[in-house]
């Protein structure tokens, strides 16, 4: 039989008009359709329990505290822990994507050197070459940590010297420990006890200490109130975040803060709004103007407003003696509402803006802020989670990321009261790593381990009986039963916080101080190349208009 | 024009025979389980009589699924009978450490949120209302995984028709919506995706 | 005897001249070119995702949208057409109702062709069928274009079947009889089906309250553009016939249509233009006057953005439809052919205008007191694809005008055969 | 259990520091993508800088949170979507956007005046590992949907599953707070049951400071805004004085 | 769309919609059935090649349509209305009975009056037993001369009127003829025999309405007369020599005499092709 093509027609119409009432249209209709709606290159979460634990952010200083939960062995959402008295539920923006960071594609994975990949060993050898040789020098950022013992320690041993990075916060501090003999890292500012604050462009509400504590502070205090029971003076060149919720916004120069601190301190003394005092600044209230851009008038008024509803509290964003002047003439160096001790301690640590030049090398530990970097001739061996593209010609190791070590988290920075919390680690680094306290340990094992210490911190904690634990509940000292249980609390993500310092805080200023040098001269100037941003933090600057860029980063 | 006829009718049932006959075995492919496990035999054996013993909703409401290898390990760390099976679990998953790859038969995709509490505790639903009674068969299915969509056909059930389905056949929303339609509770697009 | 080189001869009605083989697929080649530059941008869009277009956020509808409204605007003579012969019975018009059948085929497939691309998901769009939700304009419009287009290629099969070759088979053309004599009621299915989806389109933009440029108030649950658009649409169709009967008619050479035929449709042209100048003019001073200020919206609000001014409006009521709408209807003007064309395109240019305001306007102007007047430029992927579907409008229009009973003159067309 | 949530966004409280948006964005796995800009990003809730127009000593500066409002009457995009994508739940009233039935028209986002519908225009993408950060509660949205804020419904699903295992049939309030609100440092953003008259949400609603955007086009929107700042308040109507307009980097 | 599936609401506007859509989508559906059940309907009640000659029939030339009554002088001018098929015309008895035929020799070209002639240029001649003969009348001759290829019905196939008979070839030309009489093949003649086809017709022949729609007689002439003289303007326009021999004899197997002539239209305007 010829099959024709009429035949090979006729047949694919009823294959056509038979294959209607058979699934395959239907479902291959439905199942590309469920296809498009489980496309296999998107990636799925984790399936499986949920665990919430505690733990403290370790990206700054400030340790707030943190809520973590985790699902398939990794954290999967962070946020605040209300219970906290230092950090107070918030986080900052970058802290809600931290735990994105460790996956971040500039996530330093391998040792380097001069921008080759090394390894740990040859990096050992190295360190233990130029340690023997000498001197050198170790940086920190975070001081007062367990692993910062460790870090100073090894330097007292080998005879180099231990340097700690400030943050802006306690460089605004420097002038009173200079005035004063009081190290910065044990003075804190009393905003809790305040009621008017003139800040000279200090970014208050805008990334300035812990993130929970002045806004927190304010959104109880002034926000939304007429009559706010805590008045912000913000003198700042343009509306910052910071100007457009204050009381008031002085629009002044750009500069001309220790202008306007002088020309204060000149109105205050001329109408007699603060008792005499010795040291007067040279310039006169219509030079103060001029500078500033205010009429002399508004300089006086503004003298009046201030004191009007005290205690008053004048807060620089960085190291400046005139605005430090001005609080001692104000009254509020060692008073309620102002510049306080936090602790009794008078242990000074030397600021890396010091010369650190004739050293054989130079241990950045991953503590110290992205943005330092040393340039100096020395062999600079730089800690750090991620690779921030500086320190080229210099070793380059990994330290862990977000959560990927146990420390603990001394006073945040110009904090006015002692703290200690410990911040457990919660993710596993997949490859290795190694803090710069245990690098050194490994040369020297006389140095002590960041975990002996901490041990040992605590204990010394709870032999002080001193303080208050923050933890579920709220625990005094005293009904801590052994350091085990102040342990267990601690780990559990408990904070303790210290009762207030009684020692005395006293401020002679003989004379009105020049104009300072900025802190951060010297050998500590060249920035690293981009911030490494949670990238869901960078989505803030790329993918909306409330922040300004930092360039594309991820 | 009865040539017509007959060709016609001839392309009429070839694509019957592929549609009905060819297509679902192309669509499908069939797996075993790693493992052959008989719920009956560990019903009669140790006498676990509530599919709650080892399918267990953890204290967050949430629902555990498949035990854990340690619920395993509880009994068969060593070997206790003669069974290839429990030989397989105990050298190749006990001794090493590692879960049993299982192939869940009513696996939801990730777009599915479904609180066995809320079914179970609130609802009061019995296991077998949606699981049959898979719970006391004494034989491992084989596991059918469409190609296309990457789902068990268990969540289409075995009927391709879909129309002659045994009651607790098909796990498709349509089948989720007409039980809640019987049982006239409502719950919006987000009630039961994630 | 012919020579035997390559030519298609066999498949060219006899009696009708056309040009030679290989002339004819020169004529192609740009456009197949075109079409397949097309091809490569709808394929980039649908494999990378639509970050390949500029839309963004804000103009969530672009270039598109705007010509997929255009050219089902412009397409509508063929169902207006359709409308006039079988059901208004105005036969005097049959003579063209091919090319206006092919010209609105191409247009309704063209623009699902790129509403397909223009999804996110095509492969999820028969959810709309599925899971309708029959309260939303878009699934009127979904559920009346896929109609529409069915009864467009079922009004085309009779006249493919028309080809020499293809008549050969009886089978064809014994169904095509059959299927011609049941055309009248497609006819007037796909009026039905028209003249919902033209309204319907219009209601997309008059229903979103959130859009106060386009929030028209109006009868029912139809807004006032609904029957605007379908006024519009029915005008410039036929104006838009005249348009593609004239450039084939210059392109080929040959008088095609007679002139009698052009001056019906400018006369039906022109009148509903005017008609619907008037509608459009009584519906902005409602708009501007109560449905507007009643949201919180200033008239002035709206033009205060350039290049979107009051000019913009002017362009489209008086410019581009009361002036084509007089050219088209006064005998001295329409029994020009150069004026007739310049009114013709004029009156397109309005509808083409009129889609252009409601949806790139309506969706640059802010609506929140604190957004921002934005622009966007469509991608060359966008430009390419639609300029594919262009390119697939040509090739398929001179493939049907050379092989196909375009323009029933010489011939007769189908017997009436009572017997049967 | 008829609920109808809904926020009181005290805007001189809001610093714009924006921790809501990076929270919600970790809640709702929402990709950083390299290739997004501020105009094809997905920002479910966007902080955005509004200020009085003036120029110098008297500019004033607010922040405004603007997420989808979950409008009650009339929603513009539950009316059009064509395939029954977005509805309005009866049991909480939030708007839900569901992104497995949406076939990526678009149409919503025409019909939103709030511009609080983003679209994914790329796949979704994490760097090599970063997906293992992704929360469980929430499937990640495949490119080519419509996508907005659906007030984190997988902290819903979980507080209901808490309340299921201790076979209660209300959620506790405390479990189902939305990430934006949890993470506001300054608690600008209060989250509550609408129709609950007793919820300080709803009384703060009432309050004469409190307003809405767009009052006016009758959608009924339960994002409620709140200044005692007069020209801040002004924003709930557009029909203000003429803007200069705004070049977009 | 349906009560059960997502989406369905009970309510007025829904199903005022879906009631629509689905009146409108039956009755897309319902029209293409309908008319490929009224296809095949025809194919099986023998109507399709009737109205496939009826369809091609009204596309033909207007010359081509001329009533034979015009041909034969009775009425000046009338284009057939009625595709040739003068059994069924209204009109026929109008017009005057058939005058006596006669033997007739035009320009060369035998039309013996033993037989029927058909506008397709066929002939239809009773035979004793019953049956027809059916063969090319002599200007269908004349233009082929002998087929290079021809395509006989085989014997037992069913014939209907004006469906293609059989087809031939001739210098790369594919000629279809058309059947003058509907019926039975019994034998196969062919190119070299005086006819193609013995067919036994499907109507009695002696009921004259069987051969009506035949031209006879003047028509004949007439018919054949203005054949010619369009034969001879196709001719002339391929400006080919004189077609026919001095003396208005018309030169036997043309399309080798004049291979360059446009032999497609030539044979297409012979055998009522479109």
């Amino acid at each position: 039989m010829k099959v024709t093509r009429r035949d090979l027609l006729v047949w694919s119409a009823g294959a056509a008009a038979g294959l209607v009432v058979t699934p395959v249209p239907w479902k291959i209709l439905d199942d590309v359709s469920i296809w498009s709606q489980n496309w296999p290159w998107i990636p799925q979460p984790a399936k499986g329990p949920v665990e919430v634990k505690q733990s403290a952010c370790t990206l700054c200083p400030n340790g707030c505290g943190l809520r973590v939960r985790m699902a398939g062995g990794c954290p999967v959402g962070l946020s605040g822990v209300n219970t906290n008295p230092v950090s107070r539920g918030a986080l900052c923006p970058l802290g809600f994507g931290a735990h994105q960071l460790n996956w971040h594609p500039r996530r330093l994975r391998n040792v380097k050197h001069r921008g080759n990949i090394s390894s740990w060993s040859e990096a050992s050898a190295a360190f233990a070459k130029a340690a023997r040789e000498g001197p050198i020098v170790i940086v920190d950022g975070h001081p007062g940590r367990s692993a910062s013992s460790v870090l100073e320690n090894f330097a007292e041993k080998w005879g180099g010297g231990y340097r700690v990075a400030m943050g802006p916060e306690t460089r605004s501090l420097a002038p009173y420990e200079l005035w004063s003999g009081v190290p910065a890292t044990s003075l804190g500012y009393d905003l809790e006890n305040t009621q008017t604050i003139v800040s000279f462009g200090a970014p208050l509400l805008d990334g300035w200490g812990i993130p929970g504590r002045f806004p927190r502070l304010w959104a109880e205090r002034a926000a939304s109130m007429n009559d706010p029971q805590l008045r912000i003076v913000q003198a700042d060149p343009s509306l910052s975040r910071t100007a457009a919720r204050a009381w008031q916004w002085l629009q002044v120069r750009e500069g001309s803060e220790s202008a306007l601190a002088a020309g204060l301190v000149r109105a205050l003394l001329e109408q007699n709004l603060v008792p005499a005092h010795g040291a007067i600044p040279l310039a006169t209230i219509s030079e103060a103007a001029n500078e500033t851009g205010l009429s002399a008038d508004r300089i006086r008024e503004l003298a009046r407003t201030i004191v009007a509803k005290p205690p008053v509290l004048a807060v620089s964003p960085d190291f400046n003696p005139a605005v430090a002047a001005l609080n001692v003439v104000l009254g509020a160096v060692g008073a309620r509402g102002g510049i306080v001790r936090s602790s009794d301690r008078t242990k000074k640590y030397s600021s890396v803006a010091g010369a650190i030049s004739n050293v054989r090398a130079v241990v950045i530990d991953s503590s110290v802020p992205w943005d330092f970097a040393a340039k100096s001739d020395a062999e600079v061996f730089r800690f750090a989670a991620w690779d921030g593209g500086s320190s080229k010609g210099d070793w380059l190791l990994p330290a862990p990321g977000f959560l990927e070590e146990s420390t603990d988290i001394s006073t945040p920075p110009a904090y006015p009261v002692e703290t200690y919390a410990v911040a457990a680690n919660l993710a596993k680094p997949t490859f290795e790593v190694q803090t710069a306290a245990r690098f050194l340990a490994n040369l020297d094992a006389s140095a002590g381990t960041p975990e002996t210490i901490l041990h040992s911190r605590c204990e010394q904690l709870f032999r002080s009986r001193s303080g208050t634990l923050y933890g579920q509940t709220i625990t005094p000292m005293t009904e801590i039963a052994s350091t085990q249980e102040l342990e267990k609390h601690l780990w559990d993500g408990a904070v303790w916080v210290g009762e207030r310092c009684s020692a005395k805080l006293a401020c002679e200023l003989k004379e009105w101080p020049s104009a300072s040098p900025s802190s951060r001269a010297g050998n500590w100037t060249q920035p690293w190349l981009a911030p490494v941003l949670p990238p869901l933090a960078s989505k803030l600057y790329i993918e909306s208009n409330l922040r300004g860029t930092p360039g594309r980063t991820v | 024009m009865s040539r017509n006829t007959l060709v016609f009718a001839f392309g009429v049932s070839f694509a019957l025979c592929v549609g009905w006959i060819v297509f679902p075995r192309a669509l499908y492919v069939q797996k075993r389980q790693p493992l052959t496990f008989l719920h009956k035999t560990h019903a009669e054996k140790s006498g676990i009589a509530d599919c709650g013993e080892c399918h267990t909703l953890r204290a967050d409401g949430s629902f555990a699924g498949l035990p854990a290898m340690e619920k395993c390990t509880g009994c068969h760390s060593e070997k206790i009978g003669d069974s290839q099976a429990e030989a397989t679990l105990v050298n190749n998953y006990i001794k090493p450490g590692t879960e049993t790859p299982w192939l869940v038969y009513s696996r939801q995709p990730a777009n599915v949120w479904f609180s066995h509490a809320i079914h179970v505790k609130l609802a009061g639903l019995a296991c077998s209302e949606c699981h049959s009674t898979y719970g006391e068969s004494d034989q491992v299915r084989t596991y059918e995984l469409n190609r296309i969509s990457g789902y068990s056909r268990d969540i289409w059930g075995h009927s391709m028709s879909r129309l002659r389905r045994a009651p607790h056949e098909g796990m498709k929303m349509s089948d989720c919506e007409s039980c809640h339609q019987r049982h006239q509770v409502e719950v919006g697009c987000l009630g039961c995706h994630e | 005897m012919a020579s035997r080189v390559l030519t298609d001869s066999r498949w060219i009605a006899r009696g009708e001249s056309r040009t030679s083989f290989s002339r004819f697929l020169l004529w192609l080649a740009p456009w197949t070119a075109l079409l397949l530059v097309g091809i490569y941008a709808a394929f980039l869009c649908l494999y990378h995702g639509l970050n390949q277009t500029n839309m963004d956020n804000r103009f969530a509808f672009g270039l598109w949208i705007f010509l997929d409204l255009g050219i089902i605007a412009l397409g509508a003579g063929a169902f207006f057409t359709g409308f006039l012969v079988y059901i208004l019975k105005r036969v005097e018009l049959k003579p063209i109702l091919n090319t206006a059948v092919v010209v609105g085929f191409i247009c309704y497939s063209g623009a699902v062709a790129i509403l397909m691309i223009d999804v996110g998901q095509p492969l999820r769009a028969w959810f709309t069928f599925w899971h309708p939700n029959t309260h939303s304009m878009l699934t009127e419009v979904t559920f009346c274009i896929s109609c529409y287009l069915l009864v467009l290629c079922l009004e085309y099969i009779p006249i493919l079947l028309r080809n020499p070759q293809l008549r050969r088979l009886p089978s064809f053309l014994v169904f095509d009889h059959q299927l011609h004599r049941l055309i009248p009621v497609l006819a007037a299915v796909g009026a039905m089906l028209s003249f919902f989806h033209q309204g319907s389109l219009g209601g997309l933009y008059g229903v979103l309250r959130g859009r106060p440029f386009a929030f028209r108030s109006g009868i029912l649950i139809w807004p006032s553009t609904f029957f605007l658009f379908i006024l519009s649409a029915i005008a410039s169709g036929p104006s838009f016939l005249m348009l593609v009967t004239a450039a084939v008619e210059k392109i080929t050479g040959r008088k095609l249509v007679a002139n009698e035929i052009f001056r019906r449709l400018a006369l039906i042209s022109g009148v509903l233009l005017g008609i619907y100048v008037a509608a459009k003019s009584i519906d902005t001073l409602i708009w501007l006057n109560i449905t507007s200020p009643s949201e919180g919206f200033a008239p002035w609000q709206f033009y205060i953005h350039k290049p979107f001014g009051t000019p913009i409006l002017f362009a489209e009521i008086v410019l581009f439809g009361l002036l084509p709408a007089f050219l088209l209807t006064f005998r001295a003007t329409a029994s020009r052919r150069g004026w007739l064309l310049c009114a013709a395109a004029m009156a397109c240019a309005g509808v083409l205008l009129n889609r252009f305001v409601l949806t790139v306007q309506t969706l640059a102007l802010p609506t929140l007191p604190f957004d921002d007047f934005l622009q966007y430029t469509p991608s060359w992927q966008e430009v390419a694809s639609f300029a594919g579907v262009i390119a697939y409008g040509v090739i398929v229009y001179s493939l049907s005008y050379r092989y196909l009973p375009m323009f029933g003159s010489s011939k007769g067309e189908h017997a009436d055969v009572s017997g049967n | 259990m008829s609920a109808r949530y809904g926020m009181v966004i005290d805007l001189d409280r809001c610093i714009g520091c924006g921790s809501c948006m990076v929270a919600c964005a970790a809640e709702n796995n929402v990709p950083a993508l390299q290739q997004a800009t501020v105009r094809t990003g997905l920002t479910p809730i966007v902080v955005r800088t509004v200020s009085n127009g003036q120029e110098g000593a008297a500019r004033r500066e607010t922040f405004i949170p603007i997420m989808c409002m979950h409008c009650e009457h009339d929603t513009p995009c539950v009316k059009v979507c064509p395939q029954q994508a977005v509805e309005v739940d009866r049991a909480t009233g939030i708007v839900m956007q569901m992104p497995q039935r949406c076939l990526g028209c678009r149409y919503c986002m025409t019909a939103c005046p709030y511009h609080a519908r983003y679209f994914n225009w790329w796949d979704p993408a994490w760097p090599a590992g970063m997906e293992k950060s992704l929360n469980p509660g929430i499937a990640v949205r495949m490119r080519g949907v419509v996508e907005k804020c659906n007030l984190c419904h997988a902290r819903l699903h979980t507080a209901k599953e808490k309340a299921a295992a201790a076979a209660k049939r209300e959620i506790d309030p405390t479990d189902y707070v939305p990430a934006c609100v949890e993470a506001c440092p300054t608690s600008a953003i209060h989250f509550g049951n609408l129709a609950d008259a007793n919820d300080p949400v709803a009384k703060e609603s009432r309050s004469p400071e409190a307003f809405r955007l767009l009052a006016r086009l009758g959608t009924e929107p339960k994002v409620y805004y709140k200044s005692k700042e007069a020209w801040v308040r002004d924003l709930a109507e557009t029909n203000s004085a003429p803007r200069p307009e705004v070049k977009h980097g | 769309m349906f009560p059960g599936i997502d989406g369905f609401h009970w309510t007025f506007g829904h199903i005022l919609f879906l009631l629509l859509f689905f009146a409108v989508a039956l009755t897309i559906v319902a029209i293409v059935a309908s008319a490929a059940w009224r296809t095949a309907q025809d194919f099986r009640n023998h109507h399709a090649i009737d109205l496939c000659w009826h369809t091609e029939f009204a596309q033909l030339p207007d010359s081509a349509r001329r009533c034979r009554h015009e041909l034969a002088g009775r009425v000046i001018s009338r284009t057939c209305d009625n595709a040739f098929d003068c059994r069924h015309c209204s009109k026929y008895l109008q017009f005057a009975v058939l005058p006596p035929a006669g033997h007739l020799h035009l320009s060369g070209l035998d039309y013996p009056d033993d037989r029927y002639y058909h506008r397709g240029h066929t002939w239809v001649k009773p035979v004793e037993d019953g049956n027809v003969t059916v063969g090319l009348d002599e200007l269908a001759r004349h233009l082929v001369g002998t087929p290079d290829f021809c395509n006989l019905p085989k014997v037992g196939e069913e014939l209907e009127l004006n469906q293609t008979a059989w087809r031939m070839k001739k210098n790369g030309n594919e000629i279809l003829v058309r059947t003058p009489i509907e019926g039975t093949v019994v034998a196969v003649g062919g190119p070299e025999r005086d006819w193609y086809l013995k067919i036994c017709p499907r109507f009695d022949l002696s009921e004259p309405v069987t051969l009506r729609h035949l031209l006879r007689g003047p028509e004949v002439s007439g018919w054949t007369n203005r054949e010619l003289e369009r034969l001879q303007e196709q001719l002339e326009a391929a400006h080919t020599p004189p077609a026919l021999a001095d003396g208005g004899v018309l030169l036997p197997d043309l399309m080798n005499v004049i291979p360059d002539a446009d032999w497609e239209s030539v044979l297409a305007d012979t055998f009522l092709q479109l």
